[in-house]
């Protein structure tokens, strides 16, 4: 370098490290620390608080685990480095940290759940029998009415939501100029939307079928059109995203080979982004299934089965799950128990809707070997 | 099969910045056309209103006419999707569909524009045109297989197949082997020549050697500064442009000693 | 070598062919369901104006219905700003809790899943995620009573004892556990999944480029992420984020369970009697027993919660613009024929 | 189907004592759809099942999830056929109800309970409580189970220890009833008016529902709250001292109750049996805090249909059988016969 | 400020496809050498085993050794963040950051690793790289303007000022000139020159008369067919390959027409 010729290097040297392995952490270094971390922490704690609490140890485990590296490497290898080895930290904890509700919330409903579900609850209608001689009622539990509910009332906004919602995104992505003010007012509205409480959604539907049917206006399909109150906003919004990420080049290879533009979006462009599509597809199902408020506005309460959407009150498992809970019968362990039953069944309901989103993504997923 | 082109007085406008200005040219049938120039100078602006394929990008629009054997690309009542049915285009850099198997990125704008077609008719269609981009031989044993898996050559000449599998009447082409090795860019080169008897071809080549080898006529374009519009310079047969250019500008800048 | 297939040169003036009409239906289809959310927002707001303009413009200390509205204070609310001030303080103060303990972490999932897991077992990861999503409010709302009340009650006595000298960690610490910390982690978790997923959609489609562009420079892989990532993702993770959002100024059911409500400013989050309630769960609460006008009032206070979601919105849009000078870039991608 | 087996007609053939008898119809078929007041939902569906044991036709959809103003407010706009509500209309919406009722709505009591203290204090499985203690407890002025007023009324000291009152965070009729008794016999330890939403602001527990409040007091030590005795599941509940005797719930503690309080409350409309408690009247046998609930509905129905199909239901509760029934199982306490009388002269004009 | 490097028997490899086997090399300090071969036959592949850019590709890996003056590339305890610091690269695709301004592009790896870079300093090294890379004048008036507004091939040139503002000790040229027009090539080319004085430089180029101006020893790497692993068929001194190469196919390839 010394010998560089006249021609002066075009930029300053910075001090660049010349070797190539300068300041290295060992290998189990990370493990050691969080080990370390976590002993010391569960010592102090101990002595601090004479008692344990698992979540408080985690927590200032994972942070003296973070100090502790950062300074090591700071100290050892570098700056860069010591931010890049606590930032890995921080995503691994984050991660970790959402893995403990999942699993808490999934143990709970399969323990608590796992009860009373069987193929009987499944597929009876929860029912109550009287024994006229010593005038005793008994509750037969059973889900088939709430199953039913939900499929009819979840599927209805379902049709509806989805296409209103992917329709709009392809409007908002596709078509709409970018300072076209229908285009700045819908990607606005659409995100007030999402903040519409859900209860204020089952009114505004009840009113207006109250409007349109009269005044016995509960039915399905009225909660079928406050739950898409609750889904178009999260449909468009995700479509809406994911559609952005189709690479613009695939839409000009279309347009050059003398495709229609709505061929395009609909063989090239929703094609590419059909996976993360059905994945917002199927968090706003979920995020409506579990719905209780607008469902008993718009759609009352019955025990009963009811497969007619368009008249009298109808049930889901939420609203079971919610009911059950909220004004138990007599004997509170069994209605706690049917609660929990409902609540496990919803949840295996959406993890089917899920592995059927799932396959559907992947068939549609873009292929790179 | 093939159709002239000429092309009045074009201006083409991003917004409201002017690229390309007051642009004449008449294009023969099944001929070979290059287009050369500086970087930025709009080579590709203009070739894209040859198709109007420029009206995909917000703001862009022209003035001027193109005639297609007479009948002007921007007249009233004209659809653009029709327009570029015929007029075909490959771009600088290679775009295959993610979602499709390389056999269905060739049969995609025949599929695309719902054309039924015989599953042998389609094989045959998608074996011709993958050897008119000297491709066959890389991908025969795995058409099924994404295109994206390619290397970016194979995806470009993957690009070419695809495009030449409609059969245009006339072929735009962005510096289509500016990603090509040389036995790639061979074969392409002598697709072109092959397919000149057929389509009026355009091509966008910072290969000077390129231009000079394929194309029957060339038009140079130059800026004259950052934020100026692009203009056609001088165009001429390749011969006259590339021996005895009649500007300055062009003499300075097809005699640089690059290829 | 192509004219077996090839068609005969259409004409190119646009003849009245099934497909473009098919294109022309499409661009009404997709118009018609852009405008038909305005209508339902439309509808949406129209409702909520007609059905809560009463109670917003009556009397609150002469009117019978509304007089009798519980105040803490122990005197009629004197007009509809002083009861709804509260709960609107209620409602951007736990989806301020949620935001602050969910969306970091939600981000963090999401940066695990697409750059730092495994590529084999990144896909499972997606998964268990995505499985969050799955859980219902309702079930949330159930583990909330029963797991995370009792679970929080240490960590309460905790905070309280050492960091007591603040002032959201303030007692009387809660015996019951209904407190806005319970609300605010229960709904920190139902927002994890909507933010994760779709962050991680975007995070997974940074283009390779850029991130070999960073690599290439030397980054570590925090940097590369925050040149290159990051960038790409942000208005994705500012959606997102508003999306969670929403959820969390929305929810309900969850909350009406768990927290301990009072119609009060506070920022105490360990306490069973100083949470201040939120417009979503005070109307889930009181609405089953309210007249025509104390309804009206919940619904003038749904209205609140609306205008609220445009101010936030609002906020945040112009946060995005001021901080990324190349949004409207990939915002524009979009483009016309 | 064999009317001779159903309780009904067993109730109106077996002269047991005095009953009061209801003639359920088997041929009757239709929907009824009701809802409101979240205390008669144990009742409805116990009266549901007895019903339908005898009417197979008819399809009851009683929505406890309403509450009693969201059963009033249905049935006032005209999509219920009955509301049930813990507290009668109110003058505007017995206004309100003329529009939709020919002559007005009519409130007819059809549930009794009492409002049950329940508590968990670790050891103690009794507890007595006179209605001052109580009104202070709830309004925070005694604090720990070891005050001295607690000591008083219990003969001996409870182990020491904070107390947490649990109340309702939503508007209840319970909330309603309890504060009702609250208002008039505690002046001076209770400042605040009866309401159905808690008045008391401070170191609460407040909790959704009836099963909130009943699970917070189990889950928690040293908690005290009030609830629907037919909502209180295993939890012990609190003898209320009235006039020197500390009175456990009974349903016959709380039949007595209406039986010697109960003055009736009429809201104009013939045949209206609303009625409100006088606590100045409360004796020894009496438990202090009864709940009632009514069934509403109008004088003059839209629909025939309708109305036959009402009627009946709303007979078989207002007999000695359905009151019965709901007893049993829903923990409640049946009507006095006096009552029931007159409900069924009542639903028996009604069209 | 250069250093040799010296590869021994290197395999890559795409998870368990065998992409380029057997590579032994030496390149010596402050010299250029090009790598030329038909499409997909590893130039690419093997040029990013160079950095260890090959990594980021999930299951991409090798076998043997790279030595940097003596030291092992992959060698127990090496930082790949540290590699890849001095062996700087340059895409085929140009690829600014979008987000950022022109300025902030080029000045993006420098504060990596110098947060406090002082303004003047700063200003002195966005101009000196920008002019490095024959981009200066065009963009001197709108350095704050995002650097995803510049035609494609402004947009390449940015990313070599922004390879060069690091100072790297190697510099790895993947097609960098395949977007760019002649001015903008023969710029490059001139840069290459001078940078060789103190880097050691090495490029992937499709472009004959390229490697033979630039590079001082040229490597012809090539392929038997699809599946079959690119290998190392001939390196040499630039001027022998293209004028006497010792393998027929090494011939084969530099005598074709194309340039
Ligand atoms: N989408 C666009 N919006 C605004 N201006 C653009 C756009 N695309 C190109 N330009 C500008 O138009 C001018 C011509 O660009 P064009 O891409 O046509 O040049 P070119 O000759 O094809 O260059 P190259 O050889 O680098 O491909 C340039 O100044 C460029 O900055
Ligand atoms: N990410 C990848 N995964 C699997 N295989 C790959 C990947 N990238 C390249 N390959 C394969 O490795 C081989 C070498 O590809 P490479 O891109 O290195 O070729 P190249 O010589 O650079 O070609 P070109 O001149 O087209 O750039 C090809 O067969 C290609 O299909
Ligand atoms: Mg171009
Ligand atoms: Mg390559």
């Amino acid at each position: 370098m010394s010998a560089s010729t006249t021609n002066a290097p075009p930029v300053p040297r910075s001090s660049a490290p010349i070797t190539l392995t300068s300041g290295q952490l060992p290998r189990w270094i990370e493990p050691a620390v969080l080990a370390g971390s976590a002993i010391v922490v569960a010592a102090v704690l101990f002595v601090l608080t004479q008692s344990f609490n698992a979540g408080v140890w985690l927590f200032f485990t994972a942070i003296v685990y973070l100090v502790g590296i950062g300074l090591g490497s700071t100290v050892v290898e570098n700056r860069r480095k010591a931010t890049d080895r606590v930032v890995r930290g921080l995503v691994i904890s984050a991660f970790i940290l959402a893995l403990i509700p999942l699993v808490s919330t999934l143990v709970t409903v399969i323990v608590q759940g796992a009860a009373v579900l069987n193929w009987n609850f499944i597929w009876t209608v929860g029912g109550t029998s009287f024994n006229p001689d010593t005038l005793e009622v008994t509750y037969t539990p059973g889900a088939f009415q709430a199953v039913v509910g939900t499929l009819i009332i979840t599927g209805i906004a379902t049709l509806i939501s989805v296409p209103i919602g992917i329709l709009t995104a392809i409007y908002l992505v596709e078509y709409a100029q970018p300072n076209n003010p229908l285009r700045r007012a819908i990607t606005f509205l659409v995100d007030v939307m999402t903040g519409i409480p859900s209860i204020v959604a089952g009114l505004f539907a009840f009113s207006l079928f109250s409007l349109i049917v009269g005044p016995k206006a509960f039915s399905g399909f009225s909660a079928s059109i406050a739950l898409c109150v609750l889904m178009i906003p999260i449909v468009v919004r995700s479509t809406e995203e994911m559609l952005r990420l189709v690479p613009n080049e695939l839409r000009e290879a279309s347009f050059a080979l003398g495709v229609p533009r709505s061929t395009t979006i609909l063989k090239i462009v929703l094609r590419t982004a059909a996976s993360g599509i059905v994945t917002g597809v199927v968090l706003a199902i979920a995020r409506i299934v579990g719905e209780t408020a607008p469902i008993f506005i718009a759609a009352s309460f019955t025990d009963a089965l009811n497969l007619n959407p368009f008249q009298d009150p109808m049930q889901t498992l939420a609203v079971m799950a919610y009911t059950n809970y909220s004004f138990p019968t007599t004997d509170i362990a069994a209605s706690q128990a049917q609660a929990w039953g409902a609540a496990l069944l919803l949840v295996i309901l959406v993890v089917i809707f899920n592995l059927i989103a799932r396959i559907v993504a992947t068939v549609f997923a873009p292929k790179t070997r | 099969m093939s159709k002239s082109i000429e092309v009045n007085n074009l201006n083409v406008y991003y917004g409201n910045f002017l690229a390309v200005e007051g642009v004449s040219m008449e294009i023969a049938p099944r001929s070979v056309t290059a287009f050369i120039g500086p970087s930025g100078c709009g080579k590709s602006t203009f070739l894209r209103t040859l198709n109007r394929m420029h009206e995909v990008i917000p703001g862009a629009h022209v003035e001027g006419d193109v005639l297609m054997d007479g009948d002007n690309l921007y007249g009233p009542g004209v659809d653009p999707v029709l327009v570029r049915r015929q007029v075909g285009m490959v771009f600088q850099r290679p775009n295959p569909f993610p979602t499709m198997s390389i056999k269905d990125n060739v049969l995609a704008g025949v599929r695309l524009n719902n054309k039924r077609i015989s599953k042998s008719d389609a094989d045959d269609l998608v074996e011709k045109s993958l050897k008119g981009a000297n491709l066959w031989n890389e991908v025969r044993d795995r058409l099924d297989k994404p295109g994206a898996g390619l290397s970016g050559g194979q995806q470009q000449r993957l690009c070419i197949a695809r495009a030449i599998a409609v059969s245009p009447q006339v072929l735009l082409m962005d510096e289509p082997c500016s990603a090509l090795d040389p036995i790639s860019t061979y074969a392409i080169e002598e697709l072109i020549e092959e397919l000149k008897s057929d389509y009026t071809i355009v091509i966008v080549t910072h290969n000077m050697q390129q231009a000079s080898r394929v194309s029957d006529r060339t038009a140079f374009f130059n800026i004259a500064g950052t934020g100026k519009p692009g203009k056609l310079i001088e165009y001429n047969d390749t011969k006259a442009i590339f021996t005895t250019p009649n500007v300055q500008a062009t003499e300075d800048y097809v005699s640089g000693r690059f290829g | 070598m192509t004219d077996t297939i090839a068609p005969s040169p259409p004409a190119l003036k646009r003849p009245s062919t099934k497909r473009r009409a098919g294109d022309t239906a499409f661009l009404g289809l997709s118009t018609a369901s852009a405008v038909s959310i305005l209508v339902i927002l439309a509808g949406v707001a129209i409702f909520l104006i007609i059905q809560g303009w009463p109670a917003i413009t009556a009397n609150w200390a002469t009117n019978p219905s509304l007089s009798v509205i519980q105040n803490p204070a122990q005197v009629p609310w004197g007009s509809f700003w002083e009861y709804v001030g509260p709960l609107l303080w209620g409602s951007i103060w736990s989806a301020f809790i949620a935001m602050l303990l969910g969306a970091p972490v939600a981000i963090g999932i999401a940066l695990f899943i697409s750059h730092y897991a495994p590529r084999r077992i990144a896909g499972a990861l997606g998964y268990v995620v995505d499985l969050l999503a799955a859980v219902p409010s309702i079930v949330f709302g159930l583990w909330g009573i029963m797991v995370i009340r009792p679970l929080l009650l240490p960590l309460s006595h905790f905070l309280n004892e050492y960091f007591g000298w603040l002032p959201f960690f303030e007692g009387p610490v809660s015996s019951t556990g209904s407190t806005i910390l319970a609300g605010g982690v229960v709904l920190a978790v139902m927002i994890l999944p909507i933010v994760t997923s779709i962050t991680r959609e975007i995070f997974l489609q940074t283009p390779r480029l850029h991130e070999e562009a960073a690599l290439a420079l030397g980054a570590t892989r925090w940097e590369m992420i925050r040149l290159s990532v990051l960038p790409y993702a942000r208005s994705g993770m500012v959606s997102a984020t508003l999306l969670g959002l929403g959820r969390a100024l929305g929810e309900t059911m969850a909350i009406a369970l768990i927290i301990s409500p009072s119609l009060i400013y506070s920022v105490k989050v360990l306490t069973d009697g100083y949470n201040s309630q939120t417009i979503a769960a005070n109307i889930a609460l009181n609405f089953p027993i309210s007249d025509e006008m104390q309804r009206s009032a919940l619904i003038g206070t749904g209205l609140m919660l609306f205008v609220v979601s445009f101010g936030v919105n609002i906020l945040a849009r112009s946060l995005v613009s001021a901080s990324g000078p190349k949004k409207e870039k990939r915002r524009s991608k979009g483009k016309s024929a | 189907s064999s009317g001779s087996t159903t309780p009904g007609s067993t109730a109106s053939s077996t002269p047991t004592t005095a009953a009061v008898a209801s003639t359920v119809d088997p041929s009757l078929t239709g929907t009824i759809t009701a809802g409101g007041s979240s205390a008669q939902a144990n009742a409805q569906a116990a009266w549901t099942a007895a019903y339908n044991a005898q009417v197979k036709g008819v399809t009851i959809n009683y929505d406890k999830s309403q509450g009693s103003g969201g059963g009033v407010t249905n049935f006032l706009s005209g999509a219920y056929d009955f509301a049930g509500s813990d507290s009668p209309l109110k003058a505007d919406q017995t206004d309100q109800s003329k529009s939709l009722c020919t002559a007005g709505g009519l409130n007819i009591p059809i549930y009794l309970d009492g409002v049950a203290i329940i508590y968990n204090i670790s050891g103690v499985t009794s507890l007595k409580l006179s209605g001052a203690t109580v009104a202070k407890i709830f309004n925070l002025q005694i604090t720990d189970w070891s005050d001295p007023a607690i000591t008083a009324d219990n003969g001996t000291a409870l182990p020491a220890g904070p107390i947490t009152t649990v109340a309702r965070s939503d508007g209840s009729g319970t909330t309603q009833n309890f504060t009702n008794y609250l208002a008039a016999t505690q002046p001076t330890d209770w400042p605040y008016p009866a309401a159905n939403s808690w008045p008391v602001t401070g170191n609460v527990s407040a909790q959704k529902g009836g099963s909130g409040v009943v699970n917070t007091v189990q889950s928690g030590t040293g908690t005290i709250g009030y609830a629907d005795h037919s909502a209180i599941g295993t939890l012990n509940s609190a003898a209320i001292i009235q006039d020197g005797t500390a009175i456990p719930f009974s349903p016959e503690a709380v039949t007595q109750t209406f039986a010697v309080a109960a003055v009736p409350a009429s809201n104009g409309v013939p045949g209206d049996l609303s009625q409100k408690f006088d606590y100045s009247k409360l004796t020894a046998e009496t438990y202090p805090i009864p709940l009632v609930s009514y069934g509403i509905l109008c004088s003059t129905f839209k629909s025939a249909e309708q109305a036959k199909l009402t009627v009946n239901y709303l007979s078989f509760i207002s007999s000695t059988a359905g009151q019965s029934v709901a007893a049993k199982n829903a923990g409640s306490a049946p009507l006095p016969d006096s009552i029931l009388e007159q409900a069924q002269a009542t639903l028996a004009t009604i069209k």
